[in-house]
């Protein structure tokens, strides 16, 4: 069904190489640039299911981010950084949950979308981290957490760091990929808290 | 719901290639639909192979295979010119052929 | 035009077999799945829904300007996305189709855009158009619009939003695909400011996404990773999926393009 | 939309079964060796039980897949006389998914998708003479994409 008559074009694209390849690459924005994208995804989004219009509007975070390419001079992320850390709200007592439920949690690509029912989200932790040894399919985009508690310990400290970090990354590294699951109202302190317990529990297949 | 087929038939050798898709959902009977209902079984059960009138190759299917069946079939000869018809039956006894040419 | 079609039945399923990186893991699979890709039902579908007569002028899109010229869907595809003087804007595929119901067949915009994504029971007209007119652009060069002020300021628009990080979830295209080397899950992440990268990816779209048993499109694709951003959904022929589309594509010309193909 | 559900339902109809070329008694759908909810049950049920493992069946398939809704496999046969291949997946709920009779003209080849709901052995069985030959491949299922 596909014609052979195509061949000479093939050859022909072989040898190409004019005009614009990737790009320059991120490049900061000014406020200007930010504002304008800004209104153009206003303009040009519809709100869909829980994806209410307002999640195009910028933080403060995410002006800081997108004006530096990801790479703000060090005195504006340390105070981005710990204004973040101010507004995690730390649970009292024992921040180790279940790792079972913990490893659901990571599981789940599912929560936040249009196509989601609201709440009930998952961590998508596998989208980007090996996690359980016995999760082949895992993403790379984050560092290994295997054997997170074997070098770390469980400790009052280290878990007040998983907790924080997951809560929302931004508070230790302000540019951070990883997403403020807690300051986004996506996880709940109890899944937190699971996710925890899956990276801390010496019961945990991610310290076996 | 089922429908269209296409099919070609490519002489090469000696042998000719028979490819043949069919448009069929292949519902295993396990599927949720939009509302949560499932979604009732319905699959090709039967595929007939037909070079010039005689049946070539007989093939009984289940759900598992998967959503708008892609089939490739060989055949000893077949000249250009010559007839090849693919036909189905599912489990509802909806059924469908088409037919193509060797080229 | 088809039935010209000479080649061997091997060479026939190779000819929707995109080149992925070796070193995949689903290498082999996704040569495979390519080969036996149900892709020309929607061909067919789609050549059919071309030359229908619809809308209150009941003409059919026989003489739609996809750019190469009224009715020629020839090549029409690899040229796209690119600026249209008609429309004073530029255009991706599905964009110009849309363009040419509402003026061609005098359709309105609301009902031409109702379903513009289907489903794996019903695909929509405008995926079976996007396989066919596509499919008329195998094995042809990709080359985009890249001179016109409008093309340009498309591209840079596009550039720019790829990078733009906002949602709940502070993420933006690049997040996913803007360093080389990574997986989600276990697919590799194809970096799309790369022409290595994007390339093979643009010269196999539209898709069949083997997942859902669906044939896909550009713009669908494009809705979908802002999805996946927790984001609003793009407007269907709107600048900003217009602009993506335009980045994407420049980034990727000079490929052959393959498609129809097939996605996970 | 109406041409997508002419497209999608043309040629479609319901006719009775008989107006097609009736099946041989070989090829009616055997609803027992498909009902089987176990691989050794579905042997048994194409009489398959104890099938040699041999190299003259070759059955190509990828070793990890993206997605198990299509998992593409191609079985051939070197066996001289071979007259049937079938296809078993051992961890599906219903492992008997495909069995292809050849008759005198036909290659003993076929290319099919199957679905796959998880990591398993996938088996190629070709029968001639009355005697079975079996290749198998493990094909491991993956999660592939962001997921949701």
């Amino acid at each position: 069904m596909r014609m052979l008559l195509l061949l000479p074009f093939a050859v022909a694209a072989a040898s190409c190489g004019t005009a614009p390849t990737g790009g320059p690459g991120r490049q900061a924005e000014t406020p200007a640039e930010m504002q304008r994208l800004t209104a153009l995804l206003q303009r040009d989004m519809h709100e869909r299911g829980q994806a209410k219009m307002e999640r195009i509007e910028q933080d403060d975070l995410q002006r800081l981010c997108n004006q530096y390419a990801d790479k703000p001079p060090t005195e504006q992320a340390k105070r981005m950084e710990e204004a973040q850390l101010k507004a995690i709200r730390f649970p009292a007592g024992s921040l180790m949950g279940d790792w079972k439920s913990g490893e659901k949690i990571a599981q789940s690509g599912r929560g936040m979308t249009w196509s989601d029912k609201p709440g009930n989200s998952g961590g998508s932790c596998y989208n980007c981290h090996e996690i359980s040894p016995k999760e082949e399919a895992h993403g790379t985009i984050g560092p290994s957490l295997k054997g997170f508690a074997r070098v770390r310990g469980n400790g009052p400290e280290i878990q007040r760091y998983v907790y924080g970090k997951i809560y929302n990354a931004k508070a230790y590294n302000a540019c951070s990929t990883m997403p403020r699951f807690g300051e986004s109202h996506t996880l709940s302190e109890q899944q937190i808290k699971d996710l925890t317990a899956l990276l801390l529990d010496p019961a945990s297949p991610v310290n076996h | 719901m089922a429908g269209p087929m296409k099919m070609r038939a490519t002489s090469q050798g000696g042998v000719t290639e028979i490819r043949v898709l069919m448009a069929h959902p292949m519902e295993t009977g396990q599927r949720k639909d939009a509302s949560g209902k499932l979604v009732p079984m319905h699959f090709i059960q039967n595929v007939t192979v037909k070079l010039n009138g005689k049946t070539v190759v007989e093939g009984q299917i289940s759900q598992a295979v998967s959503r708008n069946p892609v089939f490739s079939f060989r055949v000893k000869g077949g000249a250009k010119g010559d007839k090849v018809e693919v036909s189905w039956i599912d489990n509802q006894g909806e059924t469908n052929k088409t037919e193509a040419t060797v080229a | 035009m088809r039935a010209l079609a000479a080649a061997g039945a091997l060479a026939l399923a190779g000819a929707h077999a995109p080149a992925f990186a070796q070193q995949s893991p689903y290498a082999d699979y996704q040569r495979m799945a390519a080969e036996s890709a149900p892709i020309e039902l929607y061909e067919a579908g789609g050549e059919e829904a071309w030359k229908k007569p619809q809308g209150p002028k009941q003409v059919s899109l026989e003489k739609c300007d996809l750019g190469q010229g009224p009715g020629v869907v020839r090549g029409a595809y690899a040229g796209l996305p690119r600026y249209f003087a008609d429309a004073d804007r530029v255009m991706d595929l599905e964009t110009r189709l849309l363009y040419c119901m509402e003026t061609l067949q005098g359709r309105s915009r609301e009902e031409a855009t109702k379903r513009v994504f289907g489903n794996a029971d019903q695909a929509s007209e405008m995926e079976l158009l996007s396989a066919y007119v596509a499919g008329q652009s195998h094995g042809m060069p990709m080359r985009p619009g890249v001179e016109h002020a409008k093309e340009k300021a498309a591209y840079q628009l596009g550039r720019e939003l790829f990078y733009h990080r906002a949602g709940p979830w502070d993420f933006s295209c690049a997040s996913c695909h803007g360093q080389e080397g990574l997986r989600i899950r276990m697919s590799e992440l194809p970096v799309l400011s790369d022409p290595k990268h994007v390339r093979p990816l643009m010269a196999t779209w539209p898709a069949y996404r083997v997942s859902t048993s669906q044939f896909k499109t550009l713009q669908w694709r494009m809705n979908d990773c802002y999805r996946q951003m927790r984001m609003p959904e793009p407007k269907f022929a709107s600048e900003l999926p217009v602009a993506l589309i335009t980045y994407l594509t420049v980034n990727a010309q000079g490929a052959v393009y393959r498609g129809p193909s097939i996605k996970r | 939309m109406n041409v997508v559900r002419r497209l999608l339902l043309q040629g479609a109809g319901v006719l009775a079964a008989g107006l097609l070329a009736p099946l041989s008694a070989l090829a009616a759908w055997n609803k027992e060796a498909f009902g089987a909810k176990n691989a050794a049950d579905a042997l048994r049920g194409i009489g398959a039980s104890g099938a040699t493992p041999s190299s003259e069946v070759v059955l190509e398939a990828p070793e990890i897949a993206e997605n198990g809704a299509v998992v593409p496999i191609e079985i051939t046969s070197q066996v001289p006389g071979t007259r049937s291949i079938a296809v078993v997946i051992d961890k599906n709920p219903f492992p008997l998914v495909a069995k292809f009779d050849f008759a005198e003209g036909a290659l003993p080849f076929v290319k099919v998708n199957v679905k796959m709901g998880e990591t398993s052995d996938v088996r190629a069985i070709a029968e001639a003479n009355g005697k079975h030959y079996q290749a198998t491949k493990n094909i491991k299922v993956t999660i592939g994409g962001c997921g949701g």
